[in-house]
């Protein structure tokens, strides 16, 4: 039911949110992620963001699962984009739907901590001068907000 | 089996793939990294910083005490910097 | 700089959200949360909002400034609708956009839950044999859910 | 000053608001209450549970507690339900 796509094309966040609530009175809470690519600081050209080609789509899929196995949701979207991506454009979209507004707020935020720290994609740098930057470092910060749902889960 | 790189695992080895064929005695992930550390200089740096290498045994995340047998494809790149 | 509105009329989450990040490139997360009326099981013919009007407006606005002061946002909307509204409807919209993805998701949950708890809305249930329902009933769970924002803020 | 009523407290009361004059003896939101209850039946039944009943003065949230001195409108009306 999940709706999974990793491509380099943009997407439409409004298109999809829509397409998961459209004919639906059950649905109270639609929560939608946007990823964007930062400038930072005006020095960036674009991200080139690399993936591994069926890894990516199955460990999003089973990323998926787990948040519909944890929480009530009546629909999901995760979709990631790779190639080359410029300041201002769009890099992911996590889209959820559910009767109750915590629910869709935390699997929102659950996919999007799992998509950083399990997803496999690579960022790299291009840089303004025209030279090839580094590839971006992975965040401890981002490991400590992933790791915040398997303790939420032993706990209960 | 098929090896696979990514970012700068692959920016360093200096390609995206290759078939391997490791000694029996090399049973485990992190065996196979210092196995293929030793196949140049190229993997050397590569693989510099074992405990920095994340892998995938046919596309599922694994740690580097996990058994390769049977697996067809590894695959070893830095930690995931998506979303 | 915050977009605050209280209005009878629908809203269009897109268009508020991309007015947010046009032209930027400072912007890494933009998160929208739209609230919507359910059917619940089929028995209601619309929700009916009653508001404060003057206090509606300054109360979401000291929520809004609240969560400016809370995390680094590069733009907020809220916007809340009144009057008859039928399942399936859009009822509040809430847009976060950050640099950092954990400012804008918890922002947008922070504004949720205290629009739930202190903004002054209430509803009434208009059924479909046509009777006028009950007012909808304040929840135990919404006040915790924005009580712990209390204790963040203690806590550090 | 001025008591304007909401959702089933304005239902109880049967109107949207009023001038009231309460007596110099009443001083707190909570007082104001008990005052506005001795009005009549209506206001008994609006008022007949104080403690879920919440006020705000000149259009902010106060507790029953806090002195209404000096304030142009005071709002009562069930716990909200917006969102």
């Amino acid at each position: 039911m999940a709706v999974i796509r990793i491509q380099r094309e943009d997407f439409d966040a409004a298109s999809e949110a829509s397409a998961l609530t459209k004919g639906r009175t059950d649905i109270g809470a639609v929560v939608t992620f946007t990823g964007l690519c930062r400038a930072e600081g005006g020095k960036l050209a674009a991200l080139e963001l690399e993936h591994y080609p069926g890894m990516a789509e199955e460990e999003i899929a089973r990323v998926v699962a787990d948040a519909e196995q944890r929480w009530p949701l009546q629909g999901v979207v995760a979709i990631h984009r790779y190639g080359k991506i410029a300041p201002g454009e769009n890099i992911v979209l996590v889209v959820t739907a559910s009767s109750h507004r915590i629910a869709a707020l935390e699997a929102a935020e659950f996919l999007m901590d799992y998509l950083k720290t399990r997803a496999p994609f690579w960022k790299k740098e291009h840089l303004l001068d025209g030279s090839s930057g580094d590839w971006v470092e992975a965040k401890e910060v981002d490991d400590r907000a992933a790791e915040r749902w398997d303790v939420a889960q032993d706990g209960g | 089996m098929k090896a696979v790189y990514f970012a700068w695992v692959r920016e360093r080895i200096g390609k995206t793939g290759e078939e391997i064929l490791p000694p029996d005695d090399v049973k485990t992930v992190g065996q196979l990294i210092r196995w293929l550390s030793a196949k140049g200089e190229e993997y050397a740096y590569a693989f510099e910083k074992p405990d920095v290498i994340r892998a995938a045994l046919d596309r599922t995340h694994v740690k580097h005490d996990v058994d390769i047998a049977g697996a067809r494809e590894i695959a070893f790149f830095p930690p995931m910097t998506g979303g």
